[in-house]
């Protein structure tokens, strides 16, 4: 079984370039970083590396080691860090290498930044955005391959975007550097380097605003991050095979769009959710349950979800590739619920 | 392994030394009852939140901070208004010493809009923003990374602020701080860190939680350290105020070990406590070792206050502390609309 | 709005003594140690304090401080420790005070307990217990009140219980404890002094065995730990007016027994499930998801949950008794889906 | 900051002193000869890595041990099978040095059922629990816990194994190291932390993150420290088989800091590396300071061997290593079954 290629189809337009993801991510963090000087960044092997993954090369040279700050090997040290510096009035951007490192920076996150801000009755406010990956089929094995998006979901006092796009990826990251609140951007690692339009100047996308990224009628699948790319392939197939699948990208997991989800599963009374964390307790189960509930007397079949299998990622490639969802199998498990027998 | 009694020594001749350099003695004597009376007023209010907790007016459960008075006062003393404290479970010492008023606290501690966090945050999350009080902090250890990186924030924005970051020694436990005060050295940051030793970590001793020598883990990282009878104001006030101009001219993170001791329980709940400490060694510290008394005498002694002088400033901070519960008592809960306030700003 | 009185109904029978949650953890870990010397404990106060919920007092008389150890105030090293201790021929049970430092445990518990397993081809094995907390309106405030069992029950590799009553605390330590696997065991804070009936001598309730805690037939709530109560009384109430409620209570997030859950649904047709974890993410929007997936034929109404609001939890009385479901929520939205009018 | 060359000579003085008093010259022999084999197997089996990953047979991406050869054979020499190891992402080193076949090495890099973890674990988890290897870690420090609970279980059950905890100096970042080494200290347990000093944490020099001197921070702790050429063999296992007789005789925890290098990138994929670090530098570890050259002519200035009895063993490792790449290349890919084997016990 092969890993999708992840290029997702361009809506080429007069004035759009096609860009990559990483280059999305390093032209929202450059506009910020020159907009406004109290955004900065810092990470492992931010400034000269530019990250392993290259996502901010060149940006040292513009903005200089203060502002594109190389930090030792201590990820709760510098999210705690950037919580003090945001308190104070920076607007840090944290750059956490693999989002399986989020467990080093729960207590920073989930006891200080999300809650500084209730907690103080409104007075004290953390700007903060922390941006980290998801993503298996790497062949990075367990320690590195985990999609852990749905821990900070459950975080009230956090914001959580999952972009798909280099487009979501420009908007929402300079939307987030905007928030007033800390907030989470989880980026598909295996997305870097995919390509996209992305229209030249200023891109801001409100978090909090799902994205039919393709319209159908018979069923609709909710996918996120690194899935969007997954149901489009599927939904593809299924076109041929006459089947007309909606794809609806809800963007960020917090603040939730649950209209656009409830709206769509009521036109084609028919959905799978679609997510790379484990599906056990992942976030396709809130928004399965969203939509199950709201969408209920409009359903033709239970809500089904797709998530990664509910085993430690495997570093063998034959194993590997089994543990996140497929076009294949989303494009089956769809027949199927049509009642289109294959 | 404290080195307590040396390190006293040391301070109070450095102390005497500069004091006696002051040049208007009136100024200074104003500032020295100032000094006395932001001591008492953490006492009395510690008097109350005991009393308001065991007549059951007050909500949850407090850490007191009361014995330890002469850090607050002493470390919050070298520090300018603007400048900023990150602060502890046990932070109400911190919060007055920084300048907040007891009504506002009393209204926080009991869960009234009117207190100083809308009563979201109690007695463990306290905060005083105006003041440059970043917040108590109920996971040990937890604003270690908050106060460096206020300091961080400093050096950015460009600002001369430091950061003074309370602590007690069980937060040498947490790797937290060993990360972050790495940080601060490698990037001289303005942030001084102070541990409050009151031997006890809980219910457990500290020696039992923490090997080698205390001052040895800063010095590991290449930070500056001082160390002081946390009982004498003036000391700590005298050091701190060292340590916060190496840091305004640049020169970096520094360590405070401050000497003290709590007269309460762990908590106001902490009553039967003979089985970790003896009444025996309460004793002494609060008839040996009471930083009040230990200045009073000492303004005494100068004749910078007579026993009447400080008799009226108790008198006045106990009728601040009356009016101030009173207040706090009085306050009208938030309205319940306000539970979904504040999530996001 | 007050805190509902705790204690559960006790079903008293021969044999059987009324004794406290707390007695019942504490039993199941002398009983635990004394039979197998490799079971110790470790965390902070555990020794002569007895831990400050004081459920541990009295063992360290028996077991001395080398089996009931104290620690520094080092979450993460202690949980690692235990790591080790456990996959070299131990079985620690940490403890860890509140459930709210389990952001301080993560990496040790999820990247290296969670995994070693299975990233070792089955060589290697961890068994070893958390013991935590979770649970609201104790006035504790927003980092000493969170339930965040939603995050362990995300984590393949890990098991995860919590016990409602004293014989469920009882026989779930004592099934942990001999289980090969990281087990993590959340008790409810509030709960430690109700009591129940638990019969003299052994008793192993093994994991992934749900229990129904009343029978009904017109609506089904699936409670876990503090919200069994809540759910009981509830029914209760119910019951008074006509409406028969059945009480589910899983017991174990992983394993999780979906059959008894979907069983009870398809018999009702009309569920809640009530949970005190922030209510987007949490474990509720799983189990929702499984049973209105696996009775979706069956179902007269919309899946609904009860959780805790999505805030960090506030200090003021008035304001964290709002955050919890009560049973008289439960109550009143089980009339408005039965159809009653009140 | 180093102060490598003074530990050095040390450590040499030392390791000369213990040798000559060795007394069978024949067993002797035997060991050195065995020790220069481990090496020349760690070597040519990261020839076989790099290549297999150049071919893109390899899938993934891993850390080459080269260079750093004498630290993991020198400390594993000094350890029994039955005492543990944690080991990190750079971990091929380690489980040779430990006794690792490396026909199932290379089978678990390929991802084969063969493997030693059943090619679920891959490079940097490659654990070897026969012989006492509890894995490589892909988190940076990630395994301190793991060691220091290995130690606490063996005084726990009474054996007097003792723990060997590999990791980069990289890992002086994560505060658990801090927080296990305080506890290890407080209970004297049987562990040694072994730095291995490569001077690179990934792409940054380790200067610019790391404040103080290295080995300030276990004597922070009280933990006994001690440093050594991390490129020579003998050293490096002189030393250890001191502080391992510490830990055996309960006289607790130690620190060993190694300075060493390594000769490829960060990892596999790391090839344009002149930005931070330069072609000069690597070209002087490869020639003055190699570790097996150094050993080889060690071994052949006091006539344990000639030249030709070192090319047989270095031509029978490569026959064995191409063996090991044909077996690895050859085993089956597990079942798909085995998916969702192995997550729980
Ligand atoms: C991370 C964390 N672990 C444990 C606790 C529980 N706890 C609260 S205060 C305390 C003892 C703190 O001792 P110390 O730092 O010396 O401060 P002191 O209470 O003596 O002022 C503990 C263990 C906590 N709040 N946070
Ligand atoms: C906790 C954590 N942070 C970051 C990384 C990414 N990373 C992998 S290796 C490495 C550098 C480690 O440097 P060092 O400890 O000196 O070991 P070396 O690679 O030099 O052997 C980093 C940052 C990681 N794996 N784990
Ligand atoms: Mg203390
Ligand atoms: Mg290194």
């Amino acid at each position: 079984m092969s890993t999708p290629s992840r290029t997702v189809e361009p809506r080429a337009a007069a004035g759009v370039r096609t860009i990559t993801f990483a280059q999305a991510v390093n032209e929202a963090l450059a506009e910020e970083m020159r907009r406004d000087p109290a955004v900065f960044i810092l990470g492992e092997d931010v400034a000269e590396a530019g990250t392993p993954f290259k996502v901010l090369s060149g940006l040292v040279d513009e903005f200089g080691p203060e502002r594109v700050r190389d930090t030792p090997i201590s990820e709760a040290g510098f999210a705690g860090l950037a919580v003090g510096a945001a308190m104070t009035g920076m607007r840090p951007v944290v750059d956490l290498m693999f989002g399986d490192f989020l467990t080093l920076v729960m207590d920073q996150l989930v006891n200080q930044a999300a809650k500084t801000h209730y907690m103080s009755g409104g007075k004290l406010k953390v700007p903060m955005v922390l941006r980290t990956t998801l993503g298996a089929t790497r062949r990075s094995a367990a320690q590195h391959s985990q999609s852990l998006h749905a821990w900070v979901s459950h975080v009230p006092g956090l914001k959580v975007a999952l972009p798909a796009t280099p487009y979501d990826a420009k908007g929402l990251m300079k939307a987030a550097i905007r928030d007033d609140n800390p907030v989470v951007i989880v980026e598909d690692k295996l997305s870097f380097q995919d390509k996209g339009p992305v229209p030249e100047g200023e891109i801001v996308i409100p978090l909090g605003q799902a994205d039919v990224k393709r319209e159908g009628t018979d069923i609709t699948f909710i996918a996120t991050s690194s899935m969007v790319v997954v149901a489009l392939r599927a939904a593809e197939t299924l076109a041929a095979q006459g089947l007309s699948a909606e794809v609806v990208d809800p963007r960020s997991m917090v603040p939730l769009d649950t209209a656009t989800l409830v709206e769509s599963a009521k036109k084609t009374g028919r959905v799978v959710v679609i997510d790379e964390g484990h599906q056990s307790y992942g976030v396709s189960a809130e928004l399965a349950a969203v939509v199950a509930d709201g969408a209920f007397y409009h359903l033709d079949a239970p809500v089904k979800r797709l998530g990664a299998m509910d085993v430690p990622v495997p570093f063998s490639p034959v194993l590997e590739d089994l543990t996140v969802p497929t076009p294949e199998q989303l494009t089956a498990l769809a027949r199927e619920m049509c009642g289109a027998r294959s | 392994m404290t080195g307590r009694s040396a390190a006293s020594k040391t301070a109070s001749k450095k102390r005497r030394g500069r004091r006696a350099a002051l040049e208007e003695p009136s100024v200074d004597a104003a500032r020295h009852l100032e000094t006395y009376r932001q001591m008492v007023r953490i006492r009395v209010f510690e008097e109350h939140a005991n009393d308001l907790y065991l007549t059951a007016k007050m909500p949850g459960l407090t850490h007191m901070y009361a014995g330890e008075e002469a850090v607050a006062v002493g470390v919050c003393d070298a520090l300018r208004r603007d400048d900023y404290i990150t602060s502890t479970h046990r932070g109400h010492g911190h919060c007055i010493a920084k300048g907040a008023r007891l009504d506002l606290m009393f209204a926080e501690l009991l869960g009234k809009a009117a207190g100083y966090n809308r009563g979201k945050g109690g007695s463990m999350h306290i905060a005083d923003q105006e003041n440059g009080n970043l917040g108590a902090n109920a996971i040990v250890g937890g604003s270690a990374g908050i106060a460096t990186g206020a300091a961080l924030s400093a050096r950015l924005r460009g600002t001369d602020q430091v950061v003074a970051c309370f602590f007690g020694e069980g937060a040498l436990g947490q790797g937290l701080l060993y990360e972050v005060m790495n940080m601060a050295q490698l990037w001289k940051l303005p942030v001084i860190y102070v541990c409050e030793n009151n031997l006890y970590n809980e219910y457990t001793h500290f020696e039992e939680t923490t090997a080698g020598t205390i001052l040895d883990r800063p010095r590991a990282f290449g930070i500056h350290t001082a160390e002081v009878d946390g009982q004498d104001v003036m000391a700590v006030a005298t050091v701190t105020a060292e340590l916060v101009e190496r840091a305004r001219q640049g020169e970096g993170p520094s360590f405070l070990l401050a000497h003290t001791y709590r007269y309460y329980g762990h908590h106001v709940g902490d009553i039967q406590r003979d089985y970790y400490r003896s009444k025996d060694e309460e004793a002494h510290w609060r008839s040996e070792r009471d930083p009040i008394a230990l200045y009073g005498a000492w303004l005494q002694e100068r004749d910078i206050a007579t026993a009447d002088e400080l008799g009226t400033i108790e008198a006045e901070v106990r009728d601040e502390a009356e009016k101030a519960v009173a207040f706090g008592l009085d306050a009208p809960y938030p309205d319940e609309g306000e539970v979904t306030l504040h999530v996001y700003a």
